[in-house]
C-alpha cells in the first residue's frame, strides 16, 4: 500500500459559511495502480489531490484525518520534510496545461529547476536528463524546443512538458488532475495514451482525477465516484461499469451520449442540480435529484458500506433495502 | 559648469573664509547695463565700481573710480579726474578711454533697447570726452540735477571691463568683469554665484575670501537656512519670523528702506475722477492699524510719498485721516457699493506681505464701510499687464527708489506710461513743477518744489500711501560690519566673520 | 524587435510636434505678453514694441509656429526672453539636477514599494499588510508639498540633520562629469562632496518619492496576489521548492511585469511632481525654474522644456515596452511570429 | 428531396493578422477557407472537428457577425451574403445564434426577462402588452420558472444560463439556429438536460439547427447530417449512420477511433494521431492533413485534394477516394 | 462557483404560484458588497460629513444665514495670528480670519471643484473613450494620438500653463484641471470598451438584431459604468490635490475664497509664527483626498470586474 488516506475532511472558512470541500473519505493506493476519482465540477477531486499534496491555500485547511504515504503521516510533517516528498516522491499534473507553466521562464528551466531540487546532480546532467525526458513524453527535436517558452507550446505539447516534468524524478505516485479536459479529443487520445506507457515504464501509481467515465473507462484499474465532498462509490473498473450500483452513478451513465449506441431515444436526465456547498440538504446529498429518493434519505445521511466486495454509500443497499430487485 | 580651485579640494574651506548670503530670487544677469532687479544690484555691487558711490548712510555721493569732479556753472559740462593705477580684474587698465567706452555703449546710437536704465541714467548725456588717460568729459544736452545721484547707481552706471565685453559679445551677463573688491568665480544657475577676494584690488581689500550668494525662494526656507546654519545672512524676510529668528541666536538688521507701497485710485473714469470718492475710501482705511498688523512694526506707515530721510520730505504734509463714518456716509451718498480691485499675489520688496494679503485686508476695511470689494489677483507678469489694461478701480503698487533724488519717486504721478502712473493721474500744474525740479540746481529751492508737489498728491489723493518697507535681514551673530545700503545693494568688502 | 522600435520612434514624431502645437497655442495665443517684464520698469511704450517686432511676436501665429518648427529641427531652441541665454542650455544647466532627484526618489519608491508590496501580499491581512496599505493610502492622499514642508520644519527646522534646501555646498562642488553629483563625486573620489551631495538629496527625494512609492506598493502588492493565484505558483510549490524561492523566482519575476509600467509611468509623473518639490526644497531643477517661466511668460523656455519633457516620456513608455518584451516572452513586436 | 434552407458556397474567412509599415496585410490567417455544404429544412446539420478547425468562425459568418472574405451564402433562395446594414438586420429574425460560453453570453447587467424580452422589442415582433406574455411562455418552454424572470445571469448555474441564451434565440421565432458548442463547458448531468432541451424544440418549432460541436458523441446524439472540418475546409460529410459506420477520411476515422468508450470490456484499437493541428497562418500546402496522416500518398503533399461525393450524400476530400 | 440558488427547494412550490419575484436592485448589491468593506464605509462615512458640510454651509450662504461660527472672510487685522483657542478653535491667519471657519468653507470649494472638474473630464473623456473603443479604426488611431500628446506633458505643468493662460479662479481652475485628465478617462473607457466588447453577450446583442448605438449604450456601457464610477471617484481625489497644488503655487482661486491649498501656499511663510495655519489646510486636504481613495478603493473591489465579466 503506497498511501491511505483516511477520514481525511477539507474545509473552507468563508464569510459566508464553512464549505465542507472534502467530508470524511478514506482511500488507498497500490503501487503501480491507476485509482481513478470521478465526479462532477465542484465534487471535491482537486480538493482531495491539494490536501495530499499539501498545497491547500487559505481559507482551505485539512481538518481531520491521515494522509498516509509509505505509513508516513504527511499532515504531520514539517515544511522541509514535505518539500522533500513533493515534486521528488509524489508529483502532479494539472488540470490547466495553458496556466500551470510559468509563462516567463523557459520551459527547460521549469523542469530542470524540478530536478536540481531533489536531485543532487551539476546543471549539465540535469539538462541532459531534461532534454532526455521531453524525448520520453514524445516532444519532437525535444533538444530545441527545451528552449521553447510555453506560449510557444500547444496545449497538448504544454501538457507533455507538465508531464515531463512531474515525471523527471520518478515519483512513485503520479497525481494527474484532469490532465486532458481541456484537450482535443485526439490530443486526450495521445495524452492519455502516454500516462499508461508512463507507468508501465516507471511503475508508478496514478491518482487519475477526471470527471470523464470514458477516459475512466479505458485508463483505471479501481475507481472512486464522488459527489459532494462525499466517496459514494468504490469499486474495480469492470464491476463499476458493468453494474454501477449508486443512482447518481447510474445516472451519470446514462446520461452520456454513447457513439456505439444505436438508440434515437432521448438521453437520460438527472433532474435537478449539485446541491450548493453552503446549503447542503439535510439528508443524502444527492436525494432530492435521486429517482429512488425515499422519507429516510431526506433526514438521515447513509455510510459508505462494504457490498459485495465494493462499496456504496446508499440507503438502497443497506439491509431492508430496495436493491437487488 | 565651470571649473574653479574649489573643485580640487576634497574638503570644505574653514567657515570663516566663506560668506553665504541666502536672497530670495536669481539675479536675471550681471551686466549692469542689461539688468534691472534688485537681485542683481546686490551680486554687482560686489564686483562693480561706478565713477562715483553712495554714502553708507545715506544717498550722499562720494568718489569712488572718479578721485574728484568738476560741474561747469552751466551744468552742462562734467570733468572726472580718475583714480591712478586701477585695473580691471581681468587684468587690463581702467582709464578714460573706458569710461568712454562704458557710456558710449549705452547712448544712441548703440543703446539697444533692453538696457533698461541707460535712458534713466545717460538720457541727458550728450557725449564723452576723453581728456587725457585719466581724465573723462560729460557733456549734457540740459542740466539735469539728478545726474550725479545717477552715476552712483548700481545699475548702468558701474565700469566693465572693455575687453570682457568685446570678448563676451556686449553682454557680460554671465561673466561679470569689474574693478571692486570681488571677482566673480562661477554661477550655478538657480542655486548660487561664488565670488572670491580681488587680491589686486585698488583699494581696501575685503575680509573674507569667498562669498556665495545663493537662492532659496520662499522666506521661511531661508529662515530654515540661516538657523540651520546653511546660510550666514539672509534678506527679504517679514516681520513675523523675526522672533523665530532671535530666538535662535541669529540677529536682525533692521533700515530704513527707500520705498513706497501703495494703493492707486484709478482716476480715470467713475467712480475715482471724484477727488470725494477718493478720500472717502482713504477715510475708510486705517493705515496705521493695517501696517501695524501685516508688517508688525517692519514697515513704517507712510505719511506721504517720499521717505523721511530724502530731500524734499516735509514733516507737515500728511494723508487723509482715519473716519469711517464719514467715509461710509460719503461714499453711501455717492451711490457706491462694490468695487473692482487687482492685486498681485507675490512678495514685493516694499510689501513682504503680499499684494493678495494686502488687498484682502482693505477688503475687509471696505466692507465695514459697506463697500463689496472683489479682489483679481495675478502673477506678478500678468499683473502688469491687467495694469496696463486700465480695468480696475483699484490697484496697488510701490517703487523702489533708485538714486536716492525725489525726482525719482514724484515723477511716477506725471507720467503717461499706464504702467508706471497706474493711477493715470494728470494733473498738469503738478506736471510743470516736475519740470522744473530737474533742472532746478540742488538746495532748498529745489527741495520745495516737491514738498509742493507731496501737498498736492496727498490732497488730490490719487495715491493712498500706505508704507516705507524697512529693510529687514538677518544674520549670524559671528558676522560683523554687515550692512544693507538704501538703494538695495549689499557690499561685502568690510564684513568680518568671527 | 528593431523594426519595432524604429516604427515607434518614427511615431515619436507627429506626438511631439503635437505636443509643440498644444504649448505653443497656449503660450502664444493666451498668455500674457512677455515684453513689459522683460524690458523693466523703465521701459516706454516703443520700446515694447520694437522687442516684439525683433521677437517675431508680431507675425502671424502660424508663421511663429513654423519659424520655431524651423529652428527646432536644428536643435535651436531659441533664446530666453529674460536671461538671454540659448534655451538648450538654460535646460541642460538644471535638467540633471531633476533627474538626479526623480532618479533617487524612483530608486527610493521603488526599493521600498517592492519590499512592503511583496511583504504585504505574501502576509495578506495581517498586521503588516495592514499598516504598509494605511502608510501607502496616506502616501497618495498628502499633498506633496505639504509633506516636503513638514519635512523641512521637522529635519532641519527643529532636528537641524539635514540641511533644508539646495543641491550641495557649493564649495564642495565636484567637477561636473555627468551633471550628477552623487556620481561626479564618486568618479572623483570627493567623498566630502558626496557626503553633502547625499545630504542635500535626501528630504526632497523622500518627499517627491512618497507619492510614488504609495502607487508602487500598491501594485506591487495586487500584481502579487494575483499572480500568487495563478496555477503555474501551485505548479511551483508542486516541485517541492521553497516558499522562498517561489515567491520571488517565479511569483515576483511574473508580477513585476505590471509593476515595470507603474514605475516607467511614475518616473514620468515624478518630474511633473517635481514642480512643487523643487520649489518647496528650493532645488535648482527644470520642474520649479519651468514654472517661473510660464509665470513670466517666458515662450521659448517653456517650449523648449515640455517638447524634452514629452520627449522623455514617450521615450520611457517605449522603454517600458522593451523591457516588458524582456521581462514577458509572450509579447511581441511582430504579430508574424504568432 | 429535402428542401435546401440555406446554401453555402465556397466561402471564406481570412483574418488580417499582420500589416506593414503602411497599413497593406502581410499575413492572413485563413480561419475558413473554401467551404460549401447546403443545410436543409428542419434538419439538424452538425459540425465537428478539432479545436481552432474554423467552427466558430463559419457560424459567426452565417450569423453576420463577420463578413465573409469570399463566397456566398444563400437562404431561402435569396443570397444574403452582400447586403446593406439595414437589410442584414431583417435577416436576424430567422438566424440566431446559442453560443458555447453561458458564462458570457448574457448581459450581466440585464434580468432574464429583459434578455429574453429585448429581441421582440426591437424587432417589433409583438404589441408591448403582449410581450411579457410572451417571456414568460419562453422560459417555460426551456424548463425555467416564471418567478424566476427578474433574476440577473449571475443567480443562475451554467445549465440555466445556457437556458435562458436558447430561450432568446427562440424569442425571434427563427427559422436557423447556430448553436456553437452548447453544451461544452456544462457538466455532464446538466449537458444531457441541455441536449434533450434542444431535441425538444426542434420538434416542437420545427427548427433548423448548424450544430457545433467538437466531440462526435454529443453530434451523433442530436443531428442528421454531420460534416467534418479540419483546418479551415471540411473534409467529410455523409448522413449520420452512414459516417459512423462508415468514416473515410483519415482524419475521421482517427476522431472517431479516439472517443473513449464507456465499457472497459471493449477496449478498441485506437488510431493515435502524431502531433497537432498545424497553424492556419501557413497551412501546408497539399492536403492540410497530411502532416498528420496515418495513410499518406506521394500526392497529399502537393495536391489538394477536391470535395466530391463518393457514394449518395456522402463526400470526401481525400485522394484515397480520388 | 456554478451554483448560487438558495431558493432551490421551494422553487417547485413557487412555480405553481403566479409570482414574479421583485428585480433585485444592482445598486443594492453593490451596496451590500461595500458595506462589508470597513475602509470603504469609513471612506463613505467622511465623504459624507464633508458633503453635509460643504452643503449646509453652501445654503445657509445663499439664504444669507451665517452658520459658521465667523464669516470665513472677514477680516479684523487686530486679531492676526491669534493661536487656537477656545474661541477660534483652529486660530486665525495674518488678516484675523477664522480658521476654522475658513477649513469648513473650503469644504465647499474643494468638494465642488472636485466634483465639477471630474465632471467635465469624464463627459468628455468618455465621450471620446467609448467613439474611439467602439468604432476603432482611424477614429480610434486619431483620439488616442491626441490623447497621448496630452498625456505626455506633465498634467500639473499643464494644468500651470492653462491657468497662467486664463487667470486666477475657481472656474478656470476647474477648466484646467478638468481638461488635463481627460486623457486618463478616455482611455480607461477605450480599454474597457475593447474588453467588454470581447463579451459574447454584445456578440449576442449584434445577433438579435441591435443597432450600434443601442449596443454601445444598453450592453457596453452598463459594463463599463463601474470602471468609470471607480475612476471618477479616485478622480476627485486627484482633482482636490490638483487643486490644491494650485493653490500652493498661487495660480488656485481668487481671493478672500477660502482654498485649502492656497490657504497652505500663504502659511508657507509663517511656519515659525503660526504653524497651525499650515497644519489644518494640509489635514483637511489629506483626510479628503483619503476619504475618496478609500472609497474608491471599496468600490473597486465591491465590483470586482473579475467577478461579472472578463
Ligand atoms: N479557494 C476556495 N475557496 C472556497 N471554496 C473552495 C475553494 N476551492 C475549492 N472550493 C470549494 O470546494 C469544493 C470542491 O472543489 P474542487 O475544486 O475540489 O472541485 P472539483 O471536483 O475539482 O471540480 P472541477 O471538476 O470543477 O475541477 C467546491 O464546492 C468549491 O466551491
Ligand atoms: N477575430 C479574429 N481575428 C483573428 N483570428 C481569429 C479571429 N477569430 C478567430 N480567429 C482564428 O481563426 C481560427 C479559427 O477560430 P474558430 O474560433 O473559428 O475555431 P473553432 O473551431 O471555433 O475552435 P474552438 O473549438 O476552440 O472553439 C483560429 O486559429 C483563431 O485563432
Ligand atoms: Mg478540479
Ligand atoms: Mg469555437
Amino acid at each position: 500500500m503506497l498511501l491511505e488516506v483516511k477520514n481525511l475532511r477539507t474545509e473552507f472558512k468563508l464569510k459566508r459559511g464553512i464549505v465542507k470541500a472534502v467530508d470524511d473519505i478514506s482511500f488507498t493506493i497500490d503501487k503501480g495502480e491507476i485509482l481513478a476519482i470521478v465526479g462532477e465540477s465542484g465534487s471535491g477531486k482537486s480538493v482531495t489531490s491539494l490536501s495530499i499534496m499539501g498545497l491547500l491555500q487559505k481559507p482551505g485547511r485539512i481538518a481531520d484525518g491521515e494522509i498516509l504515504f509509505k505509513s508516513q503521516d504527511l499532515n504531520k510533517l514539517n515544511k522541509n520534510e514535505l518539500k522533500k516528498i513533493r515534486g521528488n516522491n509524489i508529483s502532479m499534473i494539472f488540470q490547466e496545461p495553458m496556466t500551470s507553466l510559468n509563462p516567463v521562464w523557459r520551459i527547460k528551466d521549469q523542469i530542470m529547476e524540478s530536478i536540481m531540487t531533489h536531485m543532487q546532480i551539476s546543471k549539465k546532467e540535469a539538462l541532459a536528463r531534461t532534454i532526455e525526458m521531453l524525448d520520453t513524453v514524445g516532444i519532437p527535436s525535444a533538444a530545441q524546443r527545451a528552449n521553447d517558452f510555453p506560449h510557444q507550446m500547444s496545449g497538448g505539447m504544454r501538457q507533455r512538458v507538465m508531464t515531463a516534468m512531474a515525471l523527471a524524478c520518478e515519483p512513485e505516485l503520479l497525481i494527474a488532475d484532469e490532465p486532458t479536459t481541456a484537450l482535443d479529443v485526439t490530443i486526450q487520445a495521445q495524452i492519455l495514451e502516454l500516462l499508461y506507457k508512463m507507468r508501465e515504464k516507471f511503475n508508478m501509481a496514478v491518482m487519475l482525477i477526471t470527471h470523464d467515465l470514458g477516459v475512466v473507462s479505458e485508463a483505471a484499474d479501481r475507481v472512486i465516484v464522488m459527489y459532494c465532498g462525499k466517496i459514494v462509490e468504490e469499486a474495480d473498473v469492470r464491476s463499476l461499469f458493468e453494474k454501477p450500483l449508486h443512482p447518481y452513478t447510474v445516472g451519470l451513465m446514462q446520461s452520456i451520449p454513447q457513439i456505439d449506441d444505436e438508440s434515437e431515444e432521448r438521453l437520460y436526465m438527472i433532474k435537478g442540480m449539485v446541491p450548493n456547498p453552503l446549503n447542503m440538504p439535510q439528508g443524502c446529498a444527492f436525494s432530492d435529484r435521486c429517482d429512488h429518493s425515499m422519507e429516510r434519505c431526506t433526514k438521515e445521511i447513509p455510510e459508505l458500506k462494504e457490498v459485495s466486495g465494493r462499496k456504496v454509500r446508499c440507503f438502497l443497499y443497506e439491509e431492508g433495502g430496495t436493491a437487488g430487485k | 559648469g565651470c571649473g574653479s580651485e574649489a573643485n580640487t579640494e576634497n574638503t570644505a574651506p574653514k567657515a570663516s573664509d566663506t560668506l553665504i548670503y541666502a536672497q530670495g530670487s536669481e539675479p536675471r544677469g550681471l551686466d549692469p547695463a542689461l539688468v534691472d532687479d534688485g537681485e542683481s544690484a546686490k551680486v554687482m555691487s560686489n564686483i562693480y565700481e561706478g565713477l562715483l558711490k553712495y554714502n553708507k548712510d545715506s544717498t550722499k555721493v562720494e568718489p569712488s573710480l572718479a578721485k574728484s569732479w568738476d560741474v561747469s556753472p552751466d551744468g552742462l559740462t562734467y570733468t572726472f579726474h580718475l583714480q591712478e593705477g586701477v585695473k580691471f580684474q581681468d587684468g587690463t587698465d581702467f582709464n578714460a578711454e573706458a569710461v568712454k567706452f562704458n557710456i558710449d555703449r549705452q547712448l544712441p546710437p548703440q543703446v539697444t533697447e533692453d538696457m533698461a536704465y541707460a535712458p534713466f541714467v545717460y538720457g541727458s548725456v550728450k557725449d564723452v570726452e576723453v581728456v587725457d588717460t585719466n581724465t573723462v568729459k560729460i557733456n549734457l544736452k540740459a542740466p539735469s540735477t539728478p545726474f550725479l545721484n545717477n552715476l552712483a547707481m548700481i545699475m548702468a552706471a558701474p565700469m566693465i571691463s572693455p575687453k570682457a565685453l568685446k570678448d563676451n559679445n556686449n553682454n557680460v551677463n554671465q561673466a561679470p568683469v569689474g574693478t571692486g573688491p570681488y571677482k566673480f568665480v562661477k554661477w550655478e544657475k538657480d542655486q548660487n554665484i561664488v565670488l572670491v577676494r580681488n587680491d589686486d584690488y585698488w583699494g581696501t581689500k575685503a575680509n573674507i575670501k569667498n562669498v556665495i550668494f545663493k537662492f532659496i525662494k520662499d522666506n521661511s526656507a531661508r529662515v530654515v537656512a540661516l538657523n540651520n546654519g546653511e546660510a550666514d545672512i539672509i534678506d527679504g524676510i517679514d516681520s513675523t519670523v523675526v522672533k523665530q529668528i532671535t530666538d535662535a541666536g541669529n540677529k536682525i538688521f533692521q533700515a530704513p528702506g527707500m520705498n513706497i507701497n501703495y494703493m492707486a485710485y484709478n482716476t480715470s473714469r467713475k467712480p475715482f475722477n471724484d477727488q470725494k470718492v477718493r478720500v472717502a475710501v482713504s477715510q475708510a482705511i486705517n493705515v496705521p492699524e493695517l501696517v501695524e498688523s501685516l508688517y508688525q512694526g517692519y514697515s513704517e506707515p507712510a505719511t506721504s510719498i517720499l521717505p523721511s530721510f530724502m530731500e524734499g520730505y516735509d514733516k507737515s504734509i500728511s494723508q487723509v485721516a482715519y473716519d469711517p463714518t464719514a467715509a461710509a456716509k460719503t461714499l453711501k451718498d455717492a451711490g457706491i457699493t462694490s468695487l473692482h480691485m487687482i492685486t498681485y499675489t507675490n512678495p514685493r520688496p516694499y510689501n513682504a506681505a503680499t499684494g493678495q494679503s494686502l488687498a484682502e485686508a482693505i477688503q475687509g476695511y471696505l466692507s465695514k464701510v459697506g463697500v463689496q470689494v472683489t479682489i483679481d489677483s495675478f502673477d506678478w507678469t500678468t499683473y502688469k499687464q491687467k495694469l496696463k489694461a486700465g480695468d480696475y478701480d483699484l490697484a496697488f503698487y510701490g517703487w523702489i527708489g533708485d538714486n536716492g533724488d525725489p525726482d525719482n519717486f514724484l515723477y511716477l504721478l506725471s507720467v503717461d506710461d499706464p504702467t508706471m502712473n497706474i493711477a493715470l493721474y494728470k494733473n498738469d500744474e503738478f506736471n510743470s513743477l516736475i519740470a522744473k525740479g530737474l533742472t532746478t540746481p540742488a538746495g532748498d529751492d529745489r527741495n520745495a518744489i516737491y514738498t509742493q508737489l507731496e501737498k498736492i498728491a496727498a490732497d488730490d489723493a490719487a495715491w493712498l500711501p500706505i508704507s516705507h518697507a524697512q529693510t529687514l535681514c538677518a544674520y549670524q551673530p559671528n558676522v560683523e560690519n554687515f550692512y544693507f545700503h538704501m538703494t538695495g545693494i549689499t557690499p561685502f568688502a568690510g564684513v568680518v566673520k568671527k | 524587435m528593431l523594426k519595432y522600435i524604429i516604427k515607434r520612434i518614427l511615431m515619436l514624431i507627429p506626438v511631439l510636434i503635437g505636443v509643440s502645437i498644444i504649448v505653443f497655442l497656449i503660450m502664444r495665443v493666451f498668455s500674457p505678453d512677455p515684453a513689459p517684464i522683460v524690458l523693466g520698469q523703465h521701459a516706454t511704450q516703443q520700446a515694447v514694441e520694437a522687442w516684439r517686432q525683433a521677437n517675431g511676436l508680431n507675425d502671424p501665429i502660424y508663421l511663429q509656429y513654423f519659424h520655431y518648427l524651423q529652428g527646432a529641427l536644428t536643435g535651436d531652441l531659441g533664446t530666453s526672453y529674460y536671461t538671454k541665454t540659448s534655451v538648450t542650455k538654460e535646460i541642460m544647466t538644471r535638467f540633471p539636477a531633476t533627474i538626479e532627484l526623480a532618479i533617487v526618489a524612483i530608486v527610493l519608491a521603488s526599493i521600498f514599494g517592492i519590499v512592503i508590496g511583496v511583504i504585504s501580499a505574501v502576509k495578506k491581512n495581517s498586521i503588516f499588510d495592514n499598516a504598509g496599505m494605511l502608510l501607502a493610502l496616506i502616501g497618495v492622499s498628502m499633498p506633496i508639498f505639504w509633506l516636503g514642508i513638514l519635512l523641512i520644519i521637522l529635519f532641519s527646522g527643529m532636528l537641524h540633520w539635514l540641511p533644508s534646501n539646495g543641491r550641495i555646498n557649493p564649495l564642495l562642488e565636484p567637477i561636473h562629469v555627468t551633471g550628477f553629483y552623487l556620481i561626479d563625486s564618486l568618479v572623483t573620489g570627493n567623498m566630502s562632496a558626496f557626503k553633502d551631495a547625499l545630504q542635500h538629496i535626501i528630504l526632497p527625494a523622500s518627499a517627491l518619492a512618497m507619492y510614488s512609492m504609495a502607487i508602487i506598493t500598491r501594485m506591487t502588492r495586487s500584481s502579487m496576489l494575483d499572480t500568487l493565484q495563478q496555477d503555474f505558483i501551485r505548479t511551483a510549490r508542486a516541485k517541492g521548492i521553497g516558499e522562498g524561492r517561489v515567491i520571488v523566482r517565479h511569483a515576483l519575476r511574473n508580477g513585476l511585469i505590471p509593476i515595470v509600467t507603474v514605475i516607467g509611468l511614475q518616473l514620468g509623473s515624478l518630474l511633473g511632481g517635481a514642480v512643487l518639490t523643487e520649489t518647496v526644497f528650493s532645488w535648482p531643477g527644470i520642474g520649479a525654474y519651468t514654472v517661473a517661466c510660464i509665470l513670466k511668460s517666458d515662450f521659448p523656455v517653456v517650449q523648449g522644456v515640455v517638447l524634452l519633457v514629452a520627449t522623455i516620456f514617450v521615450l520611457m513608455n517605449l522603454l517600458v515596452d522593451v523591457i516588458y518584451a524582456f521581462l514577458d516572452p509572450r509579447i511581441k513586436f511582430s504579430k508574424k511570429e504568432v | 428531396m429535402n428542401e435546401v434552407l440555406m446554401d453555402i458556397q465556397n466561402l471564406s474567412k481570412h483574418f488580417i493578422i499582420d500589416t506593414n509599415f503602411f497599413g497593406k496585410p502581410v499575413a492572413a490567417l485563413k480561419a475558413v477557407d473554401g467551404v460549401s455544404f447546403a443545410i436543409n429544412k428542419r434538419e439538424a446539420f452538425g459540425l465537428v472537428g478539432e479545436s481552432g478547425c474554423g467552427k466558430t468562425t463559419l457560424g459567426k459568418i452565417l450569423v453576420n457577425l463577420y463578413r465573409p472574405t469570399s463566397g456566398k451564402i444563400v437562404f431561402e433562395g435569396k443570397d444574403i451574403t452582400s447586403l446593406e446594414e439595414e437589410q442584414r438586420r431583417s435577416y436576424c429574425k430567422d438566424i440566431q445564434m446559442i453560443f458555447q460560453d453561458p458564462y458570457a453570453s448574457l448581459n450581466p447587467r440585464m434580468t432574464i426577462g429583459d434578455i429574453i424580452a429585448e429581441p421582440i422589442l426591437i424587432n417589433n415582433l409583438l404589441p408591448k402588452d403582449q410581450v411579457e406574455e410572451r417571456v414568460i411562455y419562453l422560459l417555460n418552454c426551456v424548463g425555467l420558472a416564471r418567478h424566476q424572470r427578474n433574476r440577473y445571469p449571475h443567480e443562475f448555474s451554467g445549465g440555466q444560463r445556457q437556458r435562458v441564451g436558447i430561450a432568446r434565440a427562440l424569442a425571434v421565432e427563427p427559422k436557423l439556429i447556430v448553436c456553437d458548442e452548447p453544451v461544452s463547458a456544462l457538466d455532464v448531468s446538466i449537458q444531457a438536460q441541455v441536449l434533450n432541451l434542444l431535441s425538444d424544440l426542434k420538434e416542437e418549432f420545427g427548427l433548423t439547427y448548424l450544430f457545433i460541436a467538437h466531440g462526435l458523441n454529443v453530434v451523433k446524439h442530436i443531428s442528421d447530417r454531420v460534416g467534418v472540418m479540419y483546418l479551415g475546409k471540411l473534409v467529410e460529410i455523409a448522413p449520420k449512420k452512414e459516417l459512423y459506420a462508415n468514416p473515410l477520411h483519415p482524419y475521421t476515422q482517427a476522431l472517431l477511433s479516439a472517443i473513449p468508450v464507456i465499457n472497459p470490456k471493449h477496449k478498441k484499437e485506437r488510431i493515435i494521431l502524431q502531433g497537432d493541428v498545424p497553424s492556419p497562418i501557413n497551412p501546408p500546402a497539399g492536403c492540410r492533413f497530411c502532416s498528420r496522416c496515418f495513410k499518406e500518398l506521394d500526392d497529399c503533399k502537393h495536391n489538394e485534394p477536391a470535395f466530391r461525393e463518393v457514394s449518395p450524400g456522402h463526400f470526401v476530400a481525400c485522394h484515397l477516394f480520388d | 462557483m456554478k451554483v448560487n440558488d438558495s431558493s432551490n427547494s421551494n422553487e417547485n412550490m413557487l412555480q405553481a404560484a403566479e409570482y414574479v419575484e421583485k428585480p433585485e436592485s444592482q445598486l443594492k448589491i453593490m451596496w451590500e458588497t461595500l458595506r462589508q468593506n470597513k475602509a470603504a464605509v469609513v471612506g463613505l462615512l467622511i465623504i459624507g460629513f464633508l458633503i453635509l458640510i460643504a452643503l449646509t454651509v453652501w445654503i445657509s450662504e445663499l439664504m444669507g444665514k451665517q452658520i459658521l461660527p465667523y464669516d470665513p472672510n472677514y477680516s479684523d487685522l487686530s486679531k492676526s495670528f491669534i493661536w487656537p483657542n477656545a474661541e477660534h478653535w483652529f486660530g486665525t491667519d495674518q488678516l484675523g480670519r477664522d480658521m476654522f471657519s475658513r477649513i469648513l468653507d473650503g469644504t465647499k470649494i474643494s468638494l465642488f471643484v472636485g466634483v465639477a472638474a471630474v465632471a467635465i473630464s469624464l463627459t468628455i473623456g468618455v465621450i471620446l473613450g467609448a467613439i474611439a473603443g467602439y468604432r476603432g479604426g482611424k477614429t480610434d488611431t486619431v483620439i488616442m494620438r491626441i490623447m497621448d500628446m496630452m498625456l505626455a506633458i506633465p498634467s500639473i505643468l499643464l494644468a500651470i500653463a492653462f491657468m497662467a493662460a486664463l487667470g486666477k479662479g475657481l472656474d478656470k481652475a476647474i477648466i484646467a484641471i478638468g481638461l488635463v485628465s481627460i486623457p486618463e478617462y478616455a482611455r480607461i473607457v477605450r480599454g474597457s470598451i475593447l474588453s467588454v466588447k470581447e463579451n459574447d453577450f454584445v456578440q449576442a446583442a449584434k445577433v438579435i438584431g441591435n443597432r450600434s448605438s443601442r449596443i454601445i449604450y444598453k450592453h457596453i456601457l452598463p459594463n463599463v459604468i463601474s470602471v468609470i464610477v471607480v475612476r471618477a471617484t479616485l478622480g476627485i481625489s486627484s482633482a482636490v490635490l490638483d487643486t490644491a497644488a494650485l493653490g500652493f503655487l498661487g495660480l488656485g482661486v481668487q481671493p478672500p475664497f477660502a482654498e485649502w491649498g492656497d490657504m497652505l501656499g500663504r502659511a508657507r511663510g509663517f511656519i515659525f509664527t503660526a504653524p497651525y495655519t499650515l497644519i489644518f489646510p494640509g489635514v483637511a486636504i489629506t483626510i479628503t483626498v483619503l476619504a475618496f481613495n478609500l472609497l474608491g478603493d471599496g468600490l473597486r473591489d465591491a465590483i470586482d470586474p473579475k467577478s461579472r465579466i472578463k
